[in-house]
C-alpha cells in the first residue's frame, strides 16, 4: 500500500518535473514545479515527516512559488518567450550532461549502500508518534541546533534587507 | 523500505534540474529549476533521516530556510536586471563580463 | 679600542642593535613630522653606522670562523632559531652598508620630495633587512631577511622611480622573487634532508645543515641549480641581468646607490655562504664549475660591451656593474685565496665606486632632469669639482692602479690565473673595455665644448653633495693605497672558504679520495651557532 | 746591510712625494685661486726641481757605494694576500738612478719652459697640477720595486698623458686623441697583467728582486713561459712606447700642449717600455725568441715611423712619428740584448727630443703669438706656413740643429754613439743570427730617413723665404727667455751627452752592470772585432750625412707653397702623407664592427631582443595570453557559466566515484 502510493507519487513528481522544464511558458513551468513540490510533501509524510511535509506545502509550495508567480506576473514574462529554450547543441549537452549524472547517480547509489549507523525500522515513525509531528523536530532544533537556527534568522534578515534594496526603483 | 527508491527519485528530480538548467535561458525558470534541484537533496534528507535520525529532517529545515532566502534576493536581482535590460533572457545578459 | 668595546659587552648586542636601531627609527621616521623625516633617517643612519664601525675591532682575524653572535629562540618547535654572526667577509658586507646608508639618505635630501616619511621609513626597514642577509646563520632568517629586503625596494623603486618606474619595479621583484621561491624550496629540502641525517634533530641552524645535510648528488645539483639561480638573479648573472638595467634607470638615485652599492652583493654574498659551501662537489664539478666561469668571463666582456654603446648614463652604469660582478664570480669560483679575496675586494669597491658614480649621476640629473649622455657637454667648464670627482670615481671604477678599483680585479684576476689562465686571460681583456665605455662616456659628459644653452648655468656641487662625495672619495683611495687592513681581515675568511670547498670536493684535494669529514661544528645544531664557530 | 741603509736613500720617496704634493697644491690652487699664476708657478717648477735635487742626492750616495743589490725601501705593506705579499716599494739602484735624474732633469727644464709657453692660458694651475702628477707617476714608474708598483707608475702616467694630451678638452679632436692615448695604452696594460699573473704563477712573487733572481733557476732558458712572459710584457711596452701595430696614438698625441709632447710623448712615459724591458732583462735574456720579436718589432716601427716622417707637413707630426721611429731604436738595443745602449739612446734621446719639441714649442708659441695678433686663422704648425725662421729665432734655430745633427747621427754629437751602440750590438747579433743583420739594414735604413726627414724640418721651418703671412711677420721674434734658456740647456746636453758612454770607456754600460749581469750568462758576447766596429760607426756616420746632403740636394724651401694653394700630394707621397691610412683601417676592422656588434647584436639584438622581449617579457607575454584564453571563458554569459559549473560539478563527482563507475561499468558490461 504504503509502496504503492510512494511510486504514484513519485511518478506524478517526476512527470511533473518533466513539464516544468520542458513548457515554454514559464507560469506553466511554475504551475508544475508546484505539483512536484506537493508531490513530494506527500512522498514525506510517506517517509515519516509529516511536518517538514506541512512545512513543504506553507513554504515552498505556497510562499516561495506564490513569490516567483508573483514576480513572473509583475515582470509580465507570462507570454511565451521566444528563444527561451536552447538550440540543438544546448539541448545536446543538456541531454548528454544529464545522462552522464544519472550514470553517475546511479553509480552511487549502487555503491555505497547505506552504512552500518542504521537505526532499527520505525523508530523516526515512534519518535514522531510518541511526541508528535512538531516536537520530534523542534527537539533537536531547539537543542542540538540552536545556534544554527539563530543564525539563519541574520541571513533571512540580511536577505530581506538585499531583496529591498535590489528590488527598490530608488532608496 | 522506501530508502532506495527515494534515492531513486532523488537521483532522477536532481537530474532534471540539472536539465532544465542546461536548457532553459530564462533566468526565472533556471531558477526554479534550481529550486527542483533543492527538492531533489531534501527528499535525499528526509528518507535517509528515517535510517539515521531526526538530523536530516532539521537540515531540510534549514535548507528551506536558504532556498526562501535566497528565492527573495535572487528574484529581486531579477528584477533590478530586467529594469536595466528589459528582458530575463541570461544570454542577452552579460553584466559579468570580464 | 678592543678593551672598550669588551668592557661595554659590544659583542653580546651589536648585531641585534644593527637590526633594531633601524626599525626603531623607521618607527620615528612614521611618528615625526614630515620636516623631520629626512634628518631622523640621517640620524639614525649616522648612529648605525657608528655602532657598526666597533665591528673592525670587534672582530678577531685570529679568532674562530664565525663571531659576534647572537642568538635567540624563535620557532623551536622547527628548529627556527634568531642566529646571527659575522666573518670577515659578512663583516665588509655590513660595513658597507651601514657606510653607503647615511650617503644614501643625505643623497635623497633634495631628490625626493614626495610622500617623504614613508620613503625614509622604507629605507630604514631596507637597512635591516640587508643586514639581516649578511648576519644571519639559519637559513630560514636568511630566507626572511631576503625577503624583507626586497619589498622596501620594490617600493621605492615603484613610487618614487622614473617614468617607467612600474614595468621597472615589477620586473624587479618578479625576477628576484622567481629566483628565491626556487631557493625556499632547496632550504626546505636540505632542513628535512640535514634533520633525518641527524637522527630527527631538525634545524634550519647554517651550521647544522652544513654539517649534516647529505643527498645524492643528482639531487645536490638541483638545490645547487635553485640556490644559484637565486644568487645569480641577484647579481645579476649574464643572462639574468634584464632586470637591473630597468631597475637601475628607473629607481631614484639613493635607490640605484643601495641595489648597485649592496642588493647585488648579496648574490654573491650567497655564492660565498651558501651556494658553493653547501654544494661544494656539485658548485666545483667540472661542467658546473666552467659554466659558471664561462659565464662570468661573458658577463665581464658583454656587460662592457654593451656598457659602451648605452645612450643613457645609468644605464651605462647598470651594465657596468654586470661587468664588475662577472669579475666578483669569476674570483669565487676561481677558488684560490687570492681570488676570493679580491672578489670580495671588488664586491666592496663596486659598491664604494659604483655608488659614488650614481650619486654624480643623480646630481646632474637633479639640476639637468636628463641622464642622456648627449645632452651633457663640457660639464668641466661649468662644474669643475663635479668634473673632478666624476674622474677620479671613473677612474676607480675602471680600476686605475693607486684606486681601490684596481687591487680588487688584480687580486681576483691574479687569483683566477693561478687555476684558469685562458679565463682570467679573457677577463684581462675587460680592463680595456671597462677603459673604453666609462672614459667614452666620461668625455662626452664633461670634455668638449660646452655647446647646449641649458648646460651652461649649471651650479657645482653644493655643500651637502660634498658631504656625500668626500667619504667615498677617502675610501676610494684608502682601499687603493693601504688595503692591508682590510684584506688582513678578510683573509682567514677566504682560506676557510677555500680550505672547506677544497676539503670536501675530491678532485680538488688531490689525496683523499673520499671527501673529508665537513668542518665540525662546535656548538651543538641546535644551540648558539653563531657564538660558537668551528674550528679552522 | 747595505751602505745605503740610513742615508740619503731612505728618502728617495721625497722625490715623488714632492710633485705629488706639488699636485695636491696646484689642484687645489686650479679650483680655488687660479689667477696666482706666480705661486702655481712656483709650486710646479720648485717641487719639480727640488725632486731633481733629492734624485742627485741620492746619485750620489748610490756614486760613492756602488752596490751590486738593489737598495729597497719599503714603504707600507700595500696588497698582503696569502703568498701575494706586495709592498708600496721604492727600488734604489744604477738603473732606477738614471731614470730618475733623466725624468727630473729634463722634467726641471720643461716645467720651466712651460711657465713661458703656458704663460697665459687660463688652465694654467691645471696644468701645473697635472704636470707634476704625471712627474710623480713617471717617478713611481722607474722607482717601484715591484711590478705592481711599477704598474701604478705605468698607469699613472698614462692617465696623466690621458689628461693633458685632452687638456684643451673643448675641441673635440683633442679630447678624442686623449681617450685614443688611453684606450690604446689600456690595450698593452692588458698584456702587461697578464704578464704578471704568468710571473707570479710561476715564480710565486712579484718583487723585481725575487722575480730575478727566482727566474734563472725556476724557469727553462728559451721555454714557453718565460717567453710567454717576456712577450706579454712586451705587449705593455708596445702600448706605452707607441711600437707597431699601436703606435697609433702617438702621433695624435701631439694634441697636447707642446710641453707635454716633450716631456711625456718624447722624452720620459713613452721610453717606459724600454725601460721595462730593460728592467726584467734576465726575462728577456732567458726569451730569445722573446727578444727577437722585440728586435724586429723595434727595427720594424723605426723604418715604418720614419717613412711616415718624411711627408708630414705638421712640425710636430714629424716629431712625433720620428720619437716613434727612435723608440723603435731603443728597442732593437734592448730586443739585441744591448741594454746598457737602449738606456743610454733613451738618455740622449731624451735630451735632443725634448729641445727638439720645445723649440718647436717656441716656434708654434710664437706663430701662434702672431696668428693672435693680426686675428688670421692658419695653421700655426704648419711648416708651409714658416721659413726663414732662423732670422727671427737665432737660439732657436741654433739649438734645433744641434738636436737635429745629434739625431741624425753626426759624430761626435750624442746621439751618433748611442745609436752607434744599438746598431754594433744588432751586427755583432747578425753574426750568430742572421736575422739579426735584416735588423741592422732596417736600423740604418731608418738613420738615413731620419736625417732626411730632420733635414727636412730644419729647412722649411727655419730656412728659405718666410711664408708666415706679410702682416704677421712683424710680431715674429725670439721666444721669452724662460723659453729660451732650456732649450739651449738642452742643446748643450745634447752636444755633450755622448760623453756618457763612449765606446771602449762605457761609463755607463759599467754603471748599469749591477743591473744587467744576470742576464749576461744568457747571452752571447757582443763585442764585433775591432775593425769591424770602426767599418760600422764609419757607415752610420757617412749614412747620417748622405741624408743631410741628400736632404739639402733635393728638397728646395723656396718653391714651397703654403698650405691652401699647395697641390695635392699623389701616389706614394699622398699614402705617406695619410699615414698608410692605418688609423682609418683600424677604425674600419676593430672599431666600427665592435661597436657595431655591441649595438645592434648585444644590445639590441640579445639584451634587448632575445633575452628581454623573448625570455622576459616573452614569460609575461604568454602568462598574459593565457590570462586572455581566461577571460574569454569569462564572457559575462550566465548561461555559459552554468553549463562550464555543472559539467565541472560532474567531473569533480566523476572523480569521487571513480572505482564505482568503474564497477557500473562491468556490471552493464556483463
Amino acid at each position: 500500500m504504503t509502496l504503492v502510493a510512494f511510486w504514484t507519487f513519485a511518478a506524478v513528481a517526476i512527470a511533473s518535473a518533466v513539464l516544468c522544464i520542458t513548457r515554454r511558458s514559464p507560469v506553466a513551468s511554475a504551475l508544475w514545479l508546484v505539483n512536484t513540490l506537493f508531490s513530494l510533501a506527500a512522498i514525506y509524510v510517506l517517509l515519516d515527516a509529516p511536518f517538514i511535509a506541512a512545512i513543504q506545502v506553507l513554504v515552498y509550495a505556497g510562499a516561495i512559488m506564490v513569490l516567483f508567480l508573483f514576480v513572473i506576473m509583475l515582470l509580465n514574462l507570462g507570454r511565451t518567450a521566444p528563444g527561451d529554450i536552447k538550440g540543438p547543441w544546448g539541448r545536446a549537452v543538456a541531454v548528454a550532461a544529464g545522462l552522464v549524472l544519472v550514470f553517475e547517480l546511479v553509480a552511487l547509489w549502487l555503491a555505497a549502500p547505506p552504512g552500518e549507523l542504521e537505526l532499527p525500522a520505525g523508530t523516526v515513525a515512534g519518535t514522531v508518534a510518541a511526541r508528535g509531528a512538531v516536537q520530534a523536530v523542534a527537539r533537536p532544533l531547539f537543542q542540538g541546533y540552536l545556534v544554527p537556527f539563530e543564525v539563519t534568522s541574520v541571513l533571512l534578515l540580511a536577505a530581506i534587507v538585499g531583496a529591498v534594496v535590489l528590488a527598490k526603483r530608488r532608496l | 523500505m522506501l530508502l532506495g527508491p527515494s534515492l531513486a527519485v532523488s537521483a532522477i528530480l536532481f537530474t532534471l534540474g540539472v536539465v532544465g538548467v542546461l536548457l532553459r535561458r530564462n533566468a526565472i525558470v533556471i531558477f526554479m529549476c534550481i529550486e527542483l534541484m533543492l527538492n531533489a537533496v531534501n527528499l535525499t534528507f528526509i528518507a535517509l533521516s528515517q535510517q539515521l535520525g531526526l538530523d536530516g529532517q532539521v537540515f531540510v529545515f534549514f535548507v528551506m530556510t536558504v532556498a526562501a532566502a535566497e528565492a527573495a534576493v535572487g528574484l529581486a536581482i531579477v528584477i533590478a536586471v530586467y529594469r536595466h535590460k528589459d528582458t530575463v533572457n541570461l544570454q542577452r545578459i552579460n553584466l559579468l563580463r570580464g | 679600542m678592543t678593551d672598550l668595546l669588551a668592557s661595554i659587552g659590544y659583542a653580546r648586542w651589536a648585531l641585534s642593535a644593527l637590526l633594531l636601531i633601524p626599525l626603531a627609527g623607521a618607527l620615528l621616521v612614521w611618528a615625526a613630522p614630515v620636516q623631520a623625516a629626512k634628518r631622523i633617517a640621517f640620524a639614525v643612519t649616522l648612529v648605525e653606522f657608528v655602532v657598526s664601525v666597533g665591528l673592525w675591532w670587534a672582530y678577531d682575524p685570529a679568532g674562530p670562523v664565525m663571531q659576534v653572535g647572537g642568538w635567540l629562540p624563535w620557532i623551536p618547535a622547527w628548529g627556527i632559531a634568531y642566529r646571527v654572526g659575522i666573518d670577515g667577509i659578512s663583516l665588509f658586507m655590513v660595513l658597507l652598508t651601514t657606510f653607503l646608508m647615511p650617503l644614501a639618505v643625505l643623497g635623497s635630501w633634495s631628490g625626493i620630495t614626495r610622500r617623504e616619511k614613508a620613503y625614509y621609513a622604507l629605507m630604514l626597514v631596507l637597512t635591516t633587512g640587508m643586514i639581516g642577509v649578511f648576519v644571519a646563520l639559519d637559513l630560514f632568517l636568511f630566507y626572511v631577511f631576503w625577503e624583507v629586503m626586497l619589498i622596501p625596494m620594490y617600493f621605492i623603486i615603484g613610487v618614487w622611480g622614473g617614468q617607467g618606474r612600474l614595468y621597472a619595479s615589477i620586473k624587479f621583484f618578479i625576477y628576484t622573487f622567481l629566483g628565491s621561491l626556487l631557493m625556499l624550496v632547496a632550504i626546505l629540502v636540505l632542513y628535512f634532508s640535514a634533520g633525518r641525517a641527524a637522527g630527527g634533530v631538525y634545524s634550519f641552524a647554517y651550521d647544522h645543515i652544513l654539517r649534516y645535510a647529505s643527498l645524492p648528488v643528482s639531487a645536490q645539483f638541483w638545490l645547487f641549480g635553485a640556490f644559484f639561480l637565486a644568487f645569480a638573479i641577484k647579481v645579476p648573472m649574464v643572462p639574468f641581468h634584464t632586470w637591473l638595467p630597468d631597475a637601475h634607470v628607473e629607481a631614484p638615485t639613493a635607490g640605484s646607490v643601495i641595489l648597485a652599492g649592496i642588493l647585488l652583493k648579496m648574490g654573491t654574498y650567497g655564492f660565498l655562504r651558501f651556494a658553493v659551501p653547501l654544494f661544494p662537489r656539485v658548485a666545483m664539478s667540472p661542467a658546473v664549475s666552467t659554466t659558471v666561469i664561462t659565464l662570468a668571463v661573458v658577463g665581464i666582456i658583454y656587460g662592457a660591451l654593451v656598457a659602451m654603446v648605452q645612450p643613457d648614463f645609468k644605464k651605462l652604469i647598470a651594465y657596468s656593474s654586470v661587468s664588475h660582478l662577472g669579475f666578483v664570480v669569476l674570483g669565487i669560483w676561481a677558488m684560490t685565496v687570492q681570488s676570493t679575496q679580491g672578489a670580495l675586494l671588488v664586491m666592496i669597491n663596486h659598491g664604494i665606486s659604483t655608488g659614488a658614480l650614481f650619486f654624480l649621476v643623480g646630481m646632474i640629473y637633479e639640476r639637468r632632469h636628463s641622464r642622456l649622455v648627449a645632452d651633457f657637454g663640457g660639464l668641466a667648464r661649468v662644474m669643475p669639482m663635479f668634473a673632478a670627482v666624476l674622474t677620479l670615481v671613473s677612474l676607480s671604477s675602471i680600476g686605475l692602479p693607486g684606486t681601490n678599483g684596481f687591487v680588487g680585479e688584480f687580486l681576483v684576476l691574479l687569483g683566477t690565473f693561478r687555476t684558469h689562465p685562458v679565463a682570467a686571460g679573457i677577463a684581462a681583456t675587460g680592463v680595456i673595455f671597462a677603459a673604453c665605455y666609462l672614459l667614452w662616456a666620461l668625455q662626452r659628459v664633461i670634455y668638449y665644448a660646452l655647446d647646449k644653452e641649458p648646460n651652461r648655468k649649471l651650479p657645482d656641487l653644493t655643500r651637502r653633495e660634498w658631504g656625500v662625495l668626500v667619504p667615498l672619495v677617502v675610501v676610494i683611495l684608502w682601499l687603493g693605497l693601504a688595503p692591508g687592513a682590510v684584506l688582513r681581515r678578510m683573509e682567514p675568511s677566504a682560506r676557510h672558504f677555500v680550505a672547506m670547498v677544497e676539503n670536501r670536493v675530491p678532485r680538488m684535494a688531490g689525496l683523499t679520495p673520499e671527501p673529508g669529514p665537513p668542518p665540525a661544528p662546535a656548538s651543538p645544531a641546535a644551540g648558539g651557532a653563531a657564538a660558537g664557530g668551528r674550528a679552522r | 746591510m747595505t751602505p745605503l741603509a740610513g742615508g740619503i736613500a731612505d728618502w728617495v720617496g721625497l722625490a715623488i712625494a714632492l710633485p705629488f704634493a706639488g699636485f695636491l697644491v696646484n689642484g687645489l690652487l686650479a679650483f680655488v685661486a687660479p689667477r696666482r699664476r706666480a705661486l702655481v708657478g712656483a709650486v710646479g717648477v720648485g717641487s719639480v726641481v727640488a725632486a731633481f735635487l733629492v734624485g742627485v742626492a741620492v746619485f750620489l750616495a748610490l756614486l760613492a757605494a756602488h752596490p751590486a743589490e738593489p737598495y729597497v725601501v719599503t714603504l707600507w705593506s700595500w696588497i698582503p694576500a696569502g703568498r701575494l705579499q706586495v709592498d708600496a716599494a721604492l727600488q734604489v739602484d744604477q738603473l732606477s738612478v738614471v731614470m730618475l735624474l733623466a725624468v727630473t732633469g729634463v722634467s726641471s727644464l720643461i716645467h720651466v719652459f712651460s711657465l713661458g709657453y703656458m704663460g697665459d692660458d687660463p688652465g694654467y694651475a691645471r696644468y701645473f697640477a697635472y704636470l707634476n702628477l704625471f712627474v710623480a707617476f713617471m717617478l713611481v714608474l722607474v722607482l717601484g720595486a715591484s711590478f705592481p708598483v711599477l704598474f701604478i707608475g705605468w698607469e699613472g702616467v698614462g692617465l696623466c698623458s690621458y689628461l693633458l694630451i685632452g687638456f684643451w678638452f673643448e675641441e673635440r679632436e683633442k679630447a678624442d686623441a686623449g681617450l685614443k692615448a688611453f684606450l690604446v695604452n689600456r690595450i698593452g696594460d692588458a698584456g702587461f697583467l697578464i704578464a704578471m699573473f704568468l710571473i707570479f704563477k710561476h715564480l710565486g712573487s712579484l718583487d723585481f728582486q725575487a722575480v730575478f733572481a727566482g727566474a734563472p733557476t725556476a724557469l727553462a732558458p728559451g721555454g714557453a713561459t718565460v717567453t710567454a712572459i717576456a712577450l706579454f710584457l712586451f705587449m705593455g711596452c708596445v702600448g706605452k712606447s707607441a711600437q707597431i701595430p699601436l703606435y697609433v696614438w702617438l702621433p695624435d698625441a701631439m694634441a697636447g700642449p707642446t710641453p707635454v709632447s716633450a716631456l711625456i710623448h718624447a722624452a720620459t712615459m713613452v721610453t717606459a717600455g724600454v725601460y721595462l724591458v730593460a728592467r726584467a732583462n734576465v726575462l728577456f735574456a732567458m726569451a730569445p725568441v722573446a727578444s727577437a720579436v722585440v728586435a724586429g718589432v723595434g727595427a720594424l716601427t723605426a723604418l715604418f715611423a720614419a717613412t711616415i716622417g718624411l711627408k708630414q707637413w705638421d712640425i710636430k707630426k714629424v716629431l712625433a712619428y720620428s720619437t716613434v721611429s727612435q723608440l723603435g731604436y731603443m728597442f732593437v738595443g734592448v730586443g739585441v740584448g744591448a741594454y746598457a745602449a737602449g738606456i743610454f739612446h733613451l738618455v740622449t734621446h731624451a735630451f735632443f727630443k725634448a729641445l727638439l719639441f720645445l723649440g718647436a714649442g717656441s716656434v708654434i708659441h710664437m706663430m701662434h703669438r702672431a696668428y693672435h695678433h693680426t686675428g688670421r686663422h692658419a695653421d700655426a704648425q704648419d711648416m708651409r706656413n714658416m721659413g726663414g725662421l732662423a732670422a727671427y729665432m737665432p737660439w732657436t734655430a741654433r739649438a734645433m740643429w744641434v738636436a737635429t745633427l745629434a739625431i741624425a747621427g753626426i759624430p761626435p754629437l750624442s746621439g751618433f754613439f748611442s745609436k752607434d751602440e744599438i746598431l754594433g750590438a744588432a751586427f755583432a747579433r747578425g753574426a750568430a743570427q742572421p736575422f739579426y743583420y735584416v735588423v741592422w739594414a732596417f736600423g740604418l735604413a731608418a738613420a738615413f730617413l731620419t736625417a732626411i726627414y730632420m733635414t727636412r724640418l730644419m729647412l722649411y721651418t727655419f730656412h728659405g723665404p718666410n711664408r708666415t703671412g706679410e702682416a704677421e711677420r712683424a710680431h715674429l721674434g725670439e721666444a721669452p727667455g724662460v723659453m729660451t734658456w732650456p732649450v739651449v740647456t738642452l742643446a748643450a746636453l745634447a752636444l755633450v751627452g755622448g760623453a756618457l758612454n763612449l765606446p771602449h770607456v762605457g761609463t755607463l754600460e759599467h754603471w748599469l752592470d749591477p743591473v744587467t749581469e744576470a742576464s749576461a750568462a744568457f747571452l752571447p758576447a757582443l763585442a764585433p772585432a775591432p775593425g769591424v766596429e770602426i767599418a760600422l760607426m764609419a757607415a752610420a756616420a757617412l749614412i747620417g750625412i748622405g741624408g743631410i746632403w741628400l736632404a739639402f740636394r733635393a728638397l728646395h724651401p723656396e718653391t714651397l707653397l703654403p698650405p691652401e694653394r699647395a697641390p695635392r700630394e699623389t701616389g706614394f707621397a699622398r699614402l705617406l702623407l695619410e699615414k698608410y691610412r692605418v688609423d682609418e683601417a683600424y677604425r674600419a676592422v676593430i672599431v666600427r664592427p665592435l661597436v657595431w656588434v655591441a649595438r645592434n647584436l648585444l644590445w639590441r639584438g640579445l639584451d634587448a631582443g632575445v633575452i628581454d622581449t623573448a625570455g622576459v617579457n616573452g614569460s609575461a607575454a604568454v602568462a598574459r595570453g593565457l590570462g586572455w584564453l581566461g577571460s574569454r571563458l569569462q564572457s559575462g554569459q550566465v548561461t555559459s557559466y552554468l553549463v562550464i559549473f555543472v559539467l565541472g560539478a560532474i567531473a569533480v563527482l566523476a572523480a569521487l566515484l571513480h572505482p564505482s563507475l568503474s564497477a557500473v561499468y562491468h556490471l552493464w558490461a556483463r
